[in-house]
């Protein structure tokens, strides 16, 4: 028995639209939802407003350092002790009311001028550097990873390559190699170059034992593309590991942009950036530790409010199956 | 299984070769011309020409690193000298067989990596595991704001401040060399644990909130159940159920940090002036000494090639779901 | 000399003989072969296992930077209106392995220099000593037929002009004995051959160096070394501030150590009379200048060189390498420790702080009132940054913008000594090979040395007035009255302003507590003088 | 009543959900004698898994139980998880619902047949191995020898129910809770394990708790019955009671709605 | 109009053969020989031992599984090979219950997003949005539509199936391959949902590959049936045919295995409620 006749929808109405239609299809409620449930949650609300203030301080650094009375570049030797190998006068670093954070030895530049200017350089670098790591990382660990076959091969042996670089050594030879152009924009392609297989290989084996479960078939059974498979149902089941290895690697790329800076492929001075200050406060740790304590602090309260408001989103994505 | 072995090192082989080339192009084609810096401050143009015959510079580059291949698997005369297989050639600088450098400085640099590995392995692991069954407790919380503040630190900062607090200050360890263990194996770890430490720190952190994140995944896994309802004890659970699936995804990045390491650990090293490769190569790179860079570069890769190869068995080795498509 | 060059005295009283003297290092040593190395501290470590035909003397101050025979006995004699020089060599001196020290083999040594390969450090020999322009050193071309050994214990030198330094040339690497035939490629370089009080046991390239007595030398035929302790151990490649944390902790063998300037950031460290007492300050015989390239806009103008003369700030250039302890501020090309040196200040401005007005009307003549651009080369190292940056932010008040240009280190000097690849200014230094201003100012400032590659002449200054003069001194038998003249020299360069002399850098060592006779050697870039040095308590 | 093997009396078990808590089951009593079979059907999401997940102590994070469960006159509700552990596999064994996802897929089946067996009895690999492969034979896995070295997701669905069966079986619990063990079997299988079942009582006086939507199963095996509908216990009897002169209008509901392979095809 | 044809089905899997890790790769035959064709608007029944090969025939069916050879037809063209679009349309037509129910739901998602998945990746809006949409289907299929955010492991094992199923229904497909689909559902609910597919397939024309081991819920709602066993069909007839004069051994053994309600005990019943 055949039962022939136009297929028309009766069991629900549906109507056809273009592939153009609603791409999204997340969860509807997921943004709102999320930002709802982070204000009313106080650790994540205190991230948020300190990562606010970072951004702030770097959008408007000019006008703030006009308040403060000090530009990140101006000399002020009558701050230093010149006999004593430059060290600030007076303890904490020469904290005082002119110079709000103390001063810098050797030269006596403002330090919360810097932190402020060092704050564009250095988050800037560091958070794009993070998203287009986490972006290679993650599109080409999932594809390597579900694809397997000629595709892994193609993207693992490129992997490969670029991991079996010393990365701090080439970046330093390319770098120094390159026309100066804009620094900081290409310090974050070159880190991001050398940073994304390091993530992209840890997606990739996640992906390959998630590739095999069986609500990966259920999507194709329903009709998903293979990019629809990778990114709608194998990504949102890696979100543990990729926030996990975003969040800490914005410290690395602060600190591979401080090492580069370091070495005279970074940013060129006097332009500030948390890193170059943190590694010239090195040595003068037992000196003068406001000098370091000043941006390392500043470093870390970013680090810490980035991580947590990682954890809680996810918590706050995770509420529903967990409670 | 074995197709796939043989393939994989085939792959090695092209690999290595490629960074070989990339690198001679680089520091050979982009950076300036040694035989300047062999001819030192007070140089004239007669000179440098002579040191670049010498050297084979004036050949096509090509040429050159055809010569440099070669010289790796049969030897090579350099002017007087004869620099016996597997020859990596002279450092500019210093005169000294280049494979000579790295095998005196490999040991060092294994040691450093292999019990900073063992450290961070430990406390990454151990840390991560007490977090995610004790999740959202006092403990949790303080553990993760420590591995928090552990990344946070530079590991130079921390080596400086570690000096200072355990030896300057409470003299309890001595300064850091490179003792030999058979001489005095109390004093040889005591100068390497500070190095050990110092490495560790930052992996243990990364680890520990990995394994933190993928053992509260799956702790949340039906099969926990059951083997909680097979009255497992819970030491077994946890190893066992928990740990394993936790730990797959981890030991990619293990593989990938050891063998990193193992290529030298830069920073350290030079911050404790052990003579390691990671020494080695922040000196030849601030010396421009390129054949040293070179054969650096190399040792790195091959261990970070190797260590991929290795990593790629040990995942489908681990995780049956994932062998049995790969056969 | 000035008279801030002065040399602390030795703390730790008379050295005790025996005992070993530790080196904590940050670098290792270039090269051990004589004819490769060559800098202050190689040059230092040098006089340990290796002896020239002269050398310099051993005592703090000009008494260290004077010339005097070791091998040979006496400084040579000239004839030929000094264009032949002779020496004679004592008795009694043996190579490590028991032969004889002959005149052949300090011929041979020397020849040395002509090897592409190998003849990479001191060049005075081959620019003094004539030769056939096809020779390529013992091992390639054979004997160098222009040295003459008549016997075995005289050498006889044949120069291309007249030189009436040439003993102050012979105490260079160069005119250290080799055996005949010996040292070929890099055999010295890991295994040298002692003819001084040391000789190597143990060698870890960029790890360790342990040198023990050489019983062959023979303390009767050498004036200079004293070489109390039985040996010396160094350890190289160790971090600025390890070796500085482990200088003022001075705990174990530490208290038999020496090592190099302290880091800035440890000046105010040593302040305690306890450290105070174990440190040892002086000038290290160099001068740090910036360049201005005389060829590029608007620098080519002498009132804008002027100008930058006056304006720049040497008191913050000299914080940025660590104050007043560690650098005195320069006025003239030549530092102090030259002899013959005269101290004046073409560009004075109070307190060195720069003296923005008079730059300011210079400008304003030359027509650049509005300021102008130009470009800095430096180093990639933070002292170098620093400096750069307190030049660029000196020159901030007469809008000239300076642009920095951080090179590698490892190619700053190729690139800066490249005309084609060099930019309008660059920060370096210079060092003299022996206290005299004729390794100083015909280097950097003759004219007809601009060379495509390997420029020192960074100014590239090419005044035929300046030309003439260095023709004229060098013409000058009498080694002080040149060295006065080269003293009037330096007033004429800095006249013309082709560069901005910065700073005298000083060294600030500590030394553990129980060495003794230490003191700075001018000779050695400020370095303690080696053979001096030893131990209070060789028994500790 | 004394000698009752397990007795649950109240058991109310209460979820977290993002509108507050739940109570999925409600006041459920029931005993189970020695060599006895309790039969449990009711609706789809009426609380029988969660009923039986209480008894161990295995509910989901954040519930809270009430009420008293007792094996052998012991009180199991609110005990430590250690005091738990002994209980678990083996006095009182599971079959979960779920086969696929309550195995671990990392490992073999073998392994995992064999831990439970080792965690209560001990013995050495080997000995726990033969154990293992005789209870995939007695569970009808066929080639049980090489098998035991498959990992789960090598299996049919109904390979792994049996599998789930094999483990809980390997150590001879007193009770055995079977979570819907049977659905993904043939009937010719199935009645093959319930007779495997059957024999088990007779042979170690084990107390059965069926928990199914088979009730033809239910009517061939269960001395009592327990009926549940959106957490309420409707009703409780012996089996002829309740499928002869079943009370509760849900029951009757059910019992109605039984497709019969002889009813009129409705097609 | 045959809607799917396939023709001498095998599948063999690789297996670890004796002897250790580094053995030879044996291999075993789950599927032999299977050749079927499912019509329009037909249900066919796939029954048999457990182990026997349906699921395994089934996913090749939907092409989420090689077959070792054979070919499989749908609306004639040979889909085993197809790929781009006319395996996306393929897939669109094709829908498939699967016989785990957690395995096969995505974690992450809530049901609502599960559900309109299907939607999602076939690029059509919901009339009257999502979450209107979610809620209707799920009232279909049994489900309390209040429960549309919950994830998956809140549900309890036949919810989790009836999700599955829902899934299945949300677009319009030409062809359902049902794996045990109401296996886990209490007897009322498996009315309702077996009510809800013939409607469908009444209305719509829908056919089913329909997967079961309860025979008599299979003899409501095939057309066709066919018997497996050790991975061949050893029977394939009409209902009628299989059901009332089975040839085949085994499907004789396994009918006769059906599990009756105690006859006494129901016939009683039947009388109390007649009473009442
Ligand atoms: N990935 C695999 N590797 C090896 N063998 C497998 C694999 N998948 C299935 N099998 C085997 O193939 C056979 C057929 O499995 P299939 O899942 O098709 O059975 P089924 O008829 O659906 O059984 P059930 O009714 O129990 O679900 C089984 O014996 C099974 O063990
Ligand atoms: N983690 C959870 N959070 C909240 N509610 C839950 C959770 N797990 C299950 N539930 C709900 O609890 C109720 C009882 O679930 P249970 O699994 O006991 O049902 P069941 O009787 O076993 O049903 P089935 O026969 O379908 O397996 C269901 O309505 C289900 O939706
Ligand atoms: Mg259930
Ligand atoms: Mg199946
Ligand atoms: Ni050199």
């Amino acid at each position: 028995m055949t039962v022939a006749g136009p297929r028309t929808p009766t069991l629900l109405e549906v109507e056809e639209v273009g592939l153009a239609g609603d791409p999204g299809g997340g969860p509807p409620t997921s943004t709102g939802r999320i930002l709802g449930k982070l204000a009313r949650d106080k650790a994540a609300l205190l991230c948020l407003v300190f990562l606010l203030i970072v951004v702030l301080m770097a959008v408007f650094a000019p006008l703030i350092t006009k308040l403060s009375g000090w530009g990140p570049d101006e000399f002020d030797s009558g701050a230093i002790n010149s006999d004593l190998g430059g060290v600030p006068h007076g303890s904490l670093g020469g904290i005082s009311g002119e110079h709000w954070f103390g001063v810098e030895p050797q030269n006596g530049r403002d330090l919360f001028a810097r932190i402020v200017y060092g704050a564009r350089v250095s988050i800037t670098i560091a958070l794009s550097a993070t998203v287009l790591t986490g972006i290679l990382g993650v599109v080409f660990g999932l594809l390597a990873g579900f694809y397997r076959g000629w595709v892994d091969q193609a993207i693992s042996r490129v992997m490969d390559f670029l991991m079996a670089f010393p990365a701090l050594i080439f970046m330093i030879a390319i770098l120094s190699s390159l026309p100066a152009g804009n620094r900081p924009v290409l310090l974050v392609v070159v880190i991001s170059a050398f940073g994304w297989p390091y993530l992209a290989r840890v997606i990739r084996g996640q992906t390959m034992t998630l590739a095999n479960r069986e609500f990966v078939e259920a999507a194709r059974a329903s009709g998903a593309k293979n990019v629809a498979l990778v990114f709608r149902e194998i990504l949102p089941n890696l979100r543990g590991s990729i926030i996990v290895m975003t969040t800490l690697s914005v410290p690395g790329y602060i600190g591979t942009e401080a090492g580069l800076s370091f070495l005279g492929v970074g940013v060129t001075p006097p332009t500030a950036s948390w890193g170059q200050m943190i590694s010239s406060s090195v040595s003068w740790y037992s000196v003068d530790p406001m000098f370091f304590a000043i941006p390392g602090t500043f470093l870390f309260l970013t680090v810490l409010s980035l991580t947590v408001l990682g954890d809680k989103i996810r918590s706050v994505i995770d509420a529903g199956e967990a409670t | 299984m074995t197709r796939y072995v043989i393939g994989r090192l085939g792959g090695v082989v092209v690999i290595l070769l490629a960074v070989c080339l990339f690198t001679y192009l680089i520091f050979f084609k982009l950076s300036p011309d040694p035989a300047v810096m062999i001819c030192g401050k007070t140089c004239t143009p007669d000179r440098i020409d002579s040191i670049r015959d010498v050297l084979g510079l004036n050949q096509p580059l090509l040429t050159q690193f055809w010569e440099f291949l070669r010289g790796i698997v049969a030897g090579r005369d350099y002017g007087t000298v004869h620099c016996s297989a597997p020859c990596l050639g002279y450092s500019f600088q210093t005169n000294e067989s280049v494979w000579n450098m790295l095998t005196t400085r490999l040991p060092v640099s294994i040691t450093v990596a292999v019990g900073a590995a063992v450290l961070w392995l430990l406390a990454g692991v151990a840390g991560g595991l007490i977090s995610a069954i004790k999740q959202g407790t006092w403990w949790d919380r303080s553990a993760m704001a420590l591995a928090l503040t552990g990344v946070s630190v530079p590991n130079y900062v921390l080596a400086l401040v570690l000096q200072y607090v355990l030896v300057v200050k409470l003299q309890v360890l001595p300064f850091p060399a490179a003792p030999a263990f058979a001489d005095n194996p109390v004093l040889w770890f005591e100068s390497y644990l500070m190095p050990w430490t110092v490495l560790a720190v930052g992996y243990a952190c990364l680890y520990a909130r990995l394994t933190r994140a993928n053992v509260i995944d799956t702790l949340a896994e039906n099969f926990l159940r059951t083997a909680r309802a097979k009255g497992l004890s819970r030491p077994l659970i946890l190893r066992r159920h928990a740990l394993r699936p936790a730990l797959t995804p981890i030991t990619t990045i293990f593989g990938m940090d050891f063998a990193g390491l193992l290529g030298g650990a830069l920073i350290t090293e030079t911050v404790f002036g052990l003579n390691g490769i990671g020494k080695l190569a922040a000196d030849s790179i601030a010396k421009n000494d390129q054949p040293v860079i070179m054969a650096v570069t190399l040792l790195a890769a091959f261990f970070v090639v190797v260590g991929n190869v290795v990593v790629d068995l040990v995942y489908t080795a681990l995780d049956p779901r994932v062998r049995v498509t790969s056969s | 000399a000035g008279g801030e060059s002065q040399t602390s005295a030795g703390p730790g009283g008379p050295a005790a003989q025996g005992g070993t003297v530790q080196v904590l290092a940050n670098a290792a040593f270039s090269h051990l072969d004589p004819v490769r190395g060559f800098d202050g501290g190689v040059n230092n470590f040098y006089r340990l296992i290796y002896r020239t035909l002269t050398t310099q003397g051993a005592a703090p101050g000009t008494e260290g930077t004077k010339i005097g025979p070791d091998l040979a006995t006496d400084t040579g004699t000239p004839s030929d209106g000094g264009k032949t020089w002779t020496f004679t060599l004592k008795d009694g001196l043996f190579f490590e392995t028991g032969a004889p020290i002959t005149s052949a083999d300090v011929k041979f040594g020397v020849s040395r220099a002509w090897d592409p390969e190998i003849g990479i450090g001191s060049p005075y020999a081959k620019q003094l000593i004539d030769a056939p322009a096809s020779y390529q050193g013992p091992y390639k071309s054979g004997d160098l037929p222009t040295i003459a050994t008549p016997d075995a214990k005289t050498i006889v030198f044949h120069l291309k002009k007249p030189f009436a330094d040439f003993g102050s040339v012979v105490a260079q690497n160069t005119f250290v004995p080799v055996p005949k035939g010996a040292g070929a490629g890099t055999e010295l370089d890991s295994k040298p051959i002692a003819s001084g009080p040391y000789k190597v046991s143990e060698y870890k390239a960029g790890a360790s160096l342990k040198l023990v007595r050489n019983d062959k030398w023979d303390a009767k035929t050498d004036p200079v070394r004293k070489a109390k302790p039985d040996g010396f151990q160094w350890t190289f490649d160790l971090d600025g501030a390890t070796i500085d944390e482990r200088m003022i902790a001075g705990q174990g063998t530490d208290v038999d150590a020496i090592a190099g300037t302290i880091q800035a950031a440890t000046v105010a460290r040593v302040q305690t009379p306890q450290l105070k007492q174990r440190t040892l300050t002086g000038l290290g015989g160099c001068t740090t200048y910036m360049g201005l390239n005389t060829t590029k806009k608007p620098l080519n103008d002498v009132r804008v060189r002027q100008a930058i003369n006056f304006a720049v700030n040497k008191q913050t250039v000299r914080d940025a390498v660590g104050g007043s302890t560690l650098a005195e501020l320069a006025t003239s090309i030549q530092p102090p420790t030259v002899l013959g040196r005269v101290d004046y200040d073409p560009y004075p401005s109070p307190e060195g702080k720069g003296d923005v007005a008079a730059a300011q009307k210079l400008l304003t003549e030359a027509g650049l009132t509005n300021g102008f651009t130009f470009t800095l080369d430096t180093r990639a190292q933070p002292k170098m940054q620093a400096m750069a940056v307190a030049i660029q932010q000196a020159l901030k008040p007469l809008k000239i913008d300076v642009k920095i240009n951080i090179i590698d280190t490892s190619t700053y000097y190729e690139v800066i000594g490249t005309p084609s690849q060099q930019h309008d200014a660059a920060i370096t230094g210079w060092c003299p090979d022996w206290p005299s201003g004729a390794t100083f100012l015909p280097p950097l400032f003759d004219g007809r040395n601009i060379v495509a590659k390997g420029n020192s002449n960074l100014a590239q200054l090419n005044d035929p007035a300046v030309n003439a003069k260095i023709d004229e001194i060098s013409q000058i038998k009498d080694v002080n009255a040149a060295n006065a003249a080269y003293g009037e020299l330096d007033k004429q360069i800095m006249a013309l302003a082709p560069v901005v002399p910065l700073l005298y850098e000083k060294v600030l060592t500590l030394v553990g507590s129980n060495i003794a006779g230490a003191y700075l050697h001018d000779g050695y870039s400020g370095g303690i003088d080696l053979v001096s040095v030893g131990l209070t308590d060789a028994g500790k | 009543m004394t000698d009752e093997l397990f007795v649950v009396e109240d058991l109310t078990v209460t979820l977290p959900t993002s509108r507050g808590p739940v109570d999925v089951v409600k006041d459920v009593s029931f005993t189970v004698g020695r060599d006895d079979t309790l039969g449990i059907v009711g609706e789809s999401g009426s609380g029988k898994s969660m009923t039986a997940l209480a008894v161990l102590g295995l509910l989901p994070p954040g519930a809270r139980t009430s009420g008293s469960v007792r094996l052998d006159g012991r009180e199991l509700l609110g005990q430590s998880e250690g005091e738990l552990r002994s209980v678990r596999g083996n006095a009182i064994s599971m079959v979960f619902q779920d086969p696929l996802s309550s195995l671990n897929p990392y490992y073999t089946v073998g392994l995992q047949i064999e831990e439970g067996y080792r965690a209560h009895r001990g013995g050495s690999k080997r000995a726990a191995r033969q154990v293992a492969i005789e209870a995939m034979e007695r569970v009808r896995i066929p080639d049980a020898a090489r098998r035991v070295d498959d990992y789960p997701h090598q299996f049919s669905g109904g390979q792994r129910q049996r599998i789930m069966i094999a483990m809980a079986l390997c150590c001879s619990p007193s009770l055995l809770i079977a979570d819907e063990p049977t659905t993904a079997l043939d009937v010719t299988v199935q009645a093959q394990i319930l007779e495997l079942l059957a024999e088990l009582q007779t042979q170690t006086g084990t107390g059965l708790i069926f928990i199914t939507h088979d009730l033809a199963v239910i009517s061939s095996i269960a001395r009592r019955v327990l009926v549940m509908c959106a957490g309420d216990p409707v009703e409780y009897g012996t089996a002829e009671q309740v499928f002869s002169d079943p009370r509760h209008e849900y029951t009757r509901t059910l019992l109605d709605a039984v497709p019969r392979i002889d009813d009129e095809v409705m097609l | 109009m045959t809607l799917l044809r396939v023709r001498d089905l095998s599948k063999q899997f690789v297996i670890r053969g004796q002897g250790g890790l580094l053995a030879r790769k044996a291999s075993f035959t789950a599927v032999d020989q299977v050749s079927f064709d499912v019509a329009l608007g037909e249900t066919l029944a796939i029954v048999g031992e457990s182990g026997s090969g349906k699921s395994t025939t089934a996913r090749i069916a939907a092409r989420l599984l090689d077959p070792t050879s054979g070919s499989v037809e749908f609306e004639g063209e040979d889909i085993s090979r197809a790929t781009g679009k006319d395996l996306a349309r393929f897939r669109n037509d094709v829908q498939v219950v699967f016989q785990d129910p957690f395995s096969s739901l995505n974690p992450r998602y809530t049901v609502e997003r599960i559900v309109t998945a299907p939607l999602t990746y076939q690029g059509i809006a919901p009339k009257g949005g999502r979450r209107a949409f979610t809620r209707e289907l799920m009232e279909r299929v049994g489900l309390n539509p209040d429960h549309s955010q919950r994830y998956p492991a809140q549900f309890s094992g036949g919810q989790a199936q009836r999700i599955g199923i829902a899934r299945a229904l949300a677009v319009n497909p030409k062809l359902v391959i049902c794996d045990e689909a109401v296996s886990a559902l209490d007897v009322s609910i498996q009315a309702q949902v077996i009510k809800l597919l013939m409607r469908l397939q009444r209305e719509s024309g829908f056919s089913y590959i329909f997967i079961a081991h309860d025979l008599a819920v299979v003899r409501q709602l095939s057309h066709r049936v066919a018997v497996m066993s050790k991975g061949r069909i050893v029977e394939l007839g009409s209902r009628d045919q299989v059901f009332g004069e089975p040839r085949d051994e085994y499907t004789k053994t396994l009918l006769a295995a059906v599990p009756r309600i105690n006859p006494e005990w129901d016939r009683r019943r039947r009388l109390s409620k007649g009473r009442s």
